[in-house]
């Protein structure tokens, strides 16, 4: 047991799975010498050598083009896109390529890979660095899409994408890196992918979240119970596949559902919950769907980020509105 | 222009010493022959409506072949949609090429233990998988090399680039070949790039460049072995480009006469790197005509038999679209599935 | 007038723009000499010159990249991408420069380019050629997307989209390119961007669609009409930016909402037009939303791609049911 | 490793012909001084929480004076985050510089006519973009060049390998300006890709390439004005490499300590570009103190002035973030406006 930020956490799962498969390597911008932008990658090129954490050429399509070759061969690759702002040059072998030579070789070939990408905003960031487009991915077929809230979680989904036969896109919420700290073993353990997790449990609203979002969301969720609202407060963790049983049985009891989405407004992952709710739960439904998402705009810079991130307050105001409908 | 490497000249007189003796000369010139005849086959089979748009490889049997001939028959091959020749030689089997054509992704899974991936589609974004390959050999503690076949208009993707520079920078085993072979669809090779040839723009990474003259089967089997025994023994990767013609069409729905002269295709023809071995095998004594027919019925009754097998094969059914995308059908995809299958009222 | 199908209607704009304004050009992959793989530019490098309609080397990065500086630069540039599955390795320059230049520069600097880009299968043509993620791009900050489904449409929005001072994805629906004539006015003229067309009114059900499932649409409306079923058909023919209030209207009316898309199902458009409904119009809903889509698969190839694509069978159950309700 | 083209030896002696006279050369080394005053307080500045993480270009700022004091008023530069100094010099105000890194995005908007882009943050995208804008100049007839800044590490993203075949395949008038500092973040200059040097990447490309010491004003200036001049008579496209060297982190959140050693930063500093002109300088009787205090002070006092500038600005509010997206407000943009208000308690 060691109390651990998501940081360390992640540092810890890669560290675990470096020592217990000779196949699993470590490959980006600056993981190696420097031990990643976040440190997420600190001390292990020392400890597992150059050869398994590799530094590689500012080139995001050749890492993760690289690393299909790689996973088709036998590897295990572990890519680190510096930030998911960095990602889009090697999105064309994400959607034309890792997603897709399983069904194109009908199992032959396949690509046991991860590609991590920090994401989010809520540092004031440059341009580029705090980009929340994960719904690109859940649109790409091919592709498991992870996203951990919480320090526990990002060990366990982390070993647990390293062992997925198929290719799994794994954000990590870049404002939670260091926000948080929970004990974690020591051992190796995962998170089943596709499983959500309930984390609080209430008949009056369902709030639904993921990833950087869960922390404005928990605050929300705390507030409200404060007033004697009950809250379902659930972290999707996997974006692909879905966990719409939770989702849906949360709605079913409550009536009312809130999604957190800190992406671009349309056609965003809190769209597609949405359209379940109105697809499979519209009886259930007492007040409509209340999106609180980031807007169809460039992610604002230090000044005016506070604009576009979704907060507690926001959240609290849609839930107030599901409430009072 | 540079004088590209060469060993056998038009006339199919050697003017350097065959790397190759005359046993495994007649065994890649029957090679040739197949595969000219599967080209023919293809382009007559869609003409007929019982193939998919096809891409004829005819004039580019000798960069394929004599390249791919250079290899050991674990080594890795990533090619394109116009590399059939390369891919069946080094295992791929015809019923799988003739499948993707059907438009049959059961087509993409050769068997067990065959080193080739299906081939790509996309135009540049393949080869770094060949880098990808190469590199998991090495730390593997493998001596296995991974050759990648592109076009001429490949070298403009930034994808080339990238995995030119990931070869040479971690020094994998991967022979890069180039068949320039005049077009990519409209565009002319010398509007391709400014640069005079594609073999040069292997200095831009340290890696070193092959000129090759790629009708010239000896030539190409000389550049690979080459590249492939550097790359073997810790070499690192080479990129050889084998100047020749794509005489046909791009693909089978393409008019070339909107782009390109037929005096410049029959200047191309006159260069056939079939003939070419054909008069250097005859000059020999090892050529005759029985031979060839022989040949030439063989490669034909293996075809009629694989097309055959392809033609009866059930179609796909909402199993094969759904089940090839996991290891395991997740939710949401089972649930699609169920959907399908409801508006199709068998639900 | 004359009677044109998709192809020549946007051949004729294209030289209309051509001929109006000195700063158009075009440029792509074989737009030139050959007239584009489907002919939409046949003719017009012999009319308006090799520097106005250029012949790129094969990088579609280098494409729109080029049309960005070009833009910038004070020309009108039209890009083509030969197929939407290509589009990818260009997707960075639209994400991360094209749809943020303006704002980048508050102004100073902007992208008056459109990228056309032939979409969707239906054609049995080999993989990445049928693909269609209009969803990525409508999810793209700063890209106005376009999708027209018929000559009359195709000629007006291509020249709005050329007169507009933003940048346009304007897709084509490859398998109506010959499908349907229609009597084109010789003379320029513009269909407004941002204004979705009630191509059929009813009171029963709503059916939204565009681009290439549109036909289908139109048949399984018709059919139903002929069963007496009163169906608001509703063709977006732009996607960003939307016309909810027409889609809103409709559904305010019927009560039934039935969304067809041919792209993958999660985070697609269909999601975000059904969230629009559990959002603004969750009260007038008398039915469960009904999407029929595209899967999260890889669109199948020739021999299965009716597996995937929606067609008039599927669009007709999932109007029945929305009916039965 | 060729000899790097060099005019002014690290000693600050002529070894070859100057390009300027002692005015132009003062005006320069004045424009230096002014630079380096900027980095040193952006620095402080971030140091203090007033600037975002900033990139510090002390020790280039010889390649990016000299390069861009060969250009003319109205041509167009396209540079990236850690470009300041040239871009400041091609008329891009501190104002706007500071502003961009205090993370307020009207610094992007430089004064009508200035023909400089913002910032690119990205790492090769932007190269094209000078190949745009000098393609669309030559189709409007007019002779202006543009000129693109990038690093040692752009050199391996495809975008790179995309801008430089277009710019030589439509021989756009475009010079390319590698400031190859030794580093990419923690990655060395040697294992970014394996070439001996950036500027012989310029032949894949049928394109001269220049190596040039990056550290010496009058080279960079000369190399620049050559291709510009080139270009400008429609010879094309040229890439110069300016080998240089980061003398500070790659950004305030770098810790170089983790990956290079101080002894190579020293052995950098005593090669300072600054230095190097002073030097010349002094020795010719142009140089002394009190001049020196004179362009310090001048430059403190204008950068006092731009900094007190940027922080008394409203910050940015709502307006800012939807207003920027399109010409004009589309609809779904003013009902996302109406949801925040709403949100907020104001709507
Ligand atoms: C990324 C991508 N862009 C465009 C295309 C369309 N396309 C198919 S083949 C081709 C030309 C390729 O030319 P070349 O590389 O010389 O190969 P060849 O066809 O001549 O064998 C193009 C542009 C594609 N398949 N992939
Ligand atoms: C496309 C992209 N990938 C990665 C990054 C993260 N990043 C910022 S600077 C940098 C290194 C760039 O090195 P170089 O081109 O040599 O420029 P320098 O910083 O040395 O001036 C990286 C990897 C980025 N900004 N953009
Ligand atoms: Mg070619
Ligand atoms: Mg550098």
């Amino acid at each position: 047991m060691a109390e651990l930020n998501v940081a360390q956490a992640l540092n810890a799962a890669l560290d675990t799975a470096l020592a217990a498969d000779p196949q699993v390597m470590l490959l980006g911008e600056d993981v190696g010498r420097t031990g990643g932008v976040f440190r997420v990658t600190d001390g292990l090129q020392r400890k597992h050598g150059e050869a398994r954490v590799v530094d590689t050429p500012v080139a995001e399509s050749g890492i993760v083009g690289a690393a299909l070759g790689l996973a088709i061969g036998g590897m295990r690759p572990v890519a680190e896109i510096q930030f998911l702002g960095f990602a889009y040059p090697g999105y064309d072998q994400l959607v034309s390529h890792v997603g897709r030579i399983r069904h194109r070789s009908r199992h032959r070939f396949t690509a046991p890979l991860v590609v991590r990408i920090p994401y989010g905003g809520g540092i004031g960031a440059a341009e580029h660095h705090s980009e929340s487009t994960e719904a690109v991915f859940t649109h790409t077929p091919g592709l498991k899409v992870v996203v951990p809230s919480r320090p526990y979680d990002a060990k366990g989904l982390l070993l647990a994408a390293i062992e997925d036969p198929d290719p799994v896109v794994f954000l990590e919420p870049i404002r939670s890196y260091r926000a948080v700290r929970e004990d974690i073993p020591d051992e190796a353990y995962t998170v089943a992918l596709g499983e959500a997790a309930v984390e609080q449990e209430g008949g009056d609203v369902t709030i639904v979240a993921y990833g950087a979002a869960m922390r404005d969301a928990r605050a929300a969720a705390a507030d409200l119970a404060a007033t004697g609202v009950g809250v379902d407060l659930i972290d999707l963790r996997t974006l692909v596949p879905l966990d719409a049983a939770t989702v849906l049985e949360s709605i079913e009891k409550t009536g009312r559902l809130v999604v957190v989405q800190e992406g671009h407004r349309t056609a965003g992952f809190a769209a597609e919950l949405a359209a379940l709710a109105a697809e499979r739960a519209l009886y259930s439904l007492a007040a409509p769907v209340e999106r609180v998402t980031g807007w169809d705009t460039v992610v604002p810079l230090r000044r005016a980020e506070h604009h576009y991130i979704p907060d507690a307050a926001r959240i609290m105001a849609a839930a107030r509105r599901a409430l009072d409908a | 222009m540079p004088e590209p490497l060469r060993i056998l000249d038009p006339d199919g007189r050697l003017v350097a010493a065959s790397p190759l003796d005359s046993a495994e000369i007649r065994r890649l010139y029957g090679a040739m022959v197949a595969a000219r005849t599967y080209d023919r086959k293809c382009t007559a089979l869609q003409r007929q409506g019982r193939l998919a748009t096809y891409a004829s490889f005819e004039g580019q049997e000798a960069a394929q072949i004599g390249t791919a001939a250079a290899l050991r028959p674990d080594d890795w091959m990533v090619a394109s949609y116009r590399d059939a020749a390369a891919m069946w030689f080094h295992g791929y089997p015809w019923l799988n090429l003739l499948l993707g054509r059907t438009g049959d992704e059961r087509g993409g899974s050769p068997p067990e233990g065959v080193p080739v991936l299906p081939p790509s589609i996309t135009v540049g974004a393949h080869m770094i998988h060949a880098v990808g390959l190469a590199w998991a050999a090495t730390l593997q503690g493998e001596d296995r090399v991974a050759i990648t076949y592109f076009g001429d208009g490949a070298t403009s993707e930034g994808d080339f680039h990238e995995a030119m520079n990931f070869a040479a920078v971690y020094a994998t085993p991967t022979v890069f070949v180039c068949q320039n072979n005049g077009w990519a669809i409209s565009l002319p090779r010398e509007r391709q790039t400014a640069s005079a040839t594609i073999a040069q723009k292997a200095d831009a990474y340290g890696m070193p460049g092959v000129y090759v003259d790629g009708n010239d089967l000896l030539a190409c089997h000389a550049a690979a072995a080459d590249a492939a025994a550097l790359a073997r023994q810790g070499g690192g990767p080479t990129l050889i480009e084998a100047v020749t013609y794509r005489v046909g069409p791009h693909t089978t729905a393409d008019d070339p006469g909107r782009y390109r002269t037929d005096d410049e295709v029959e200047e191309w023809r006159d260069r056939d790197p079939l003939e070419r071995v054909r008069r250097h095998l005859e000059a020999a004594g090892e050529w005759d005509p029985a031979w060839q027919q022989q040949l030439e019925e063989e490669a034909s009754a293996d075809l009629e038999a694989a097309v055959a097998e392809a033609e009866e094969l059930e179609p796909p059914g909402p199993g094969d679209v759904f089940g090839g995308m996991f290891a395991d059908l997740p939710g949401h995809l089972a649930e699609q599935r169920r959907l399908l299958a409801r508006d199709r009222g068998e639900g």
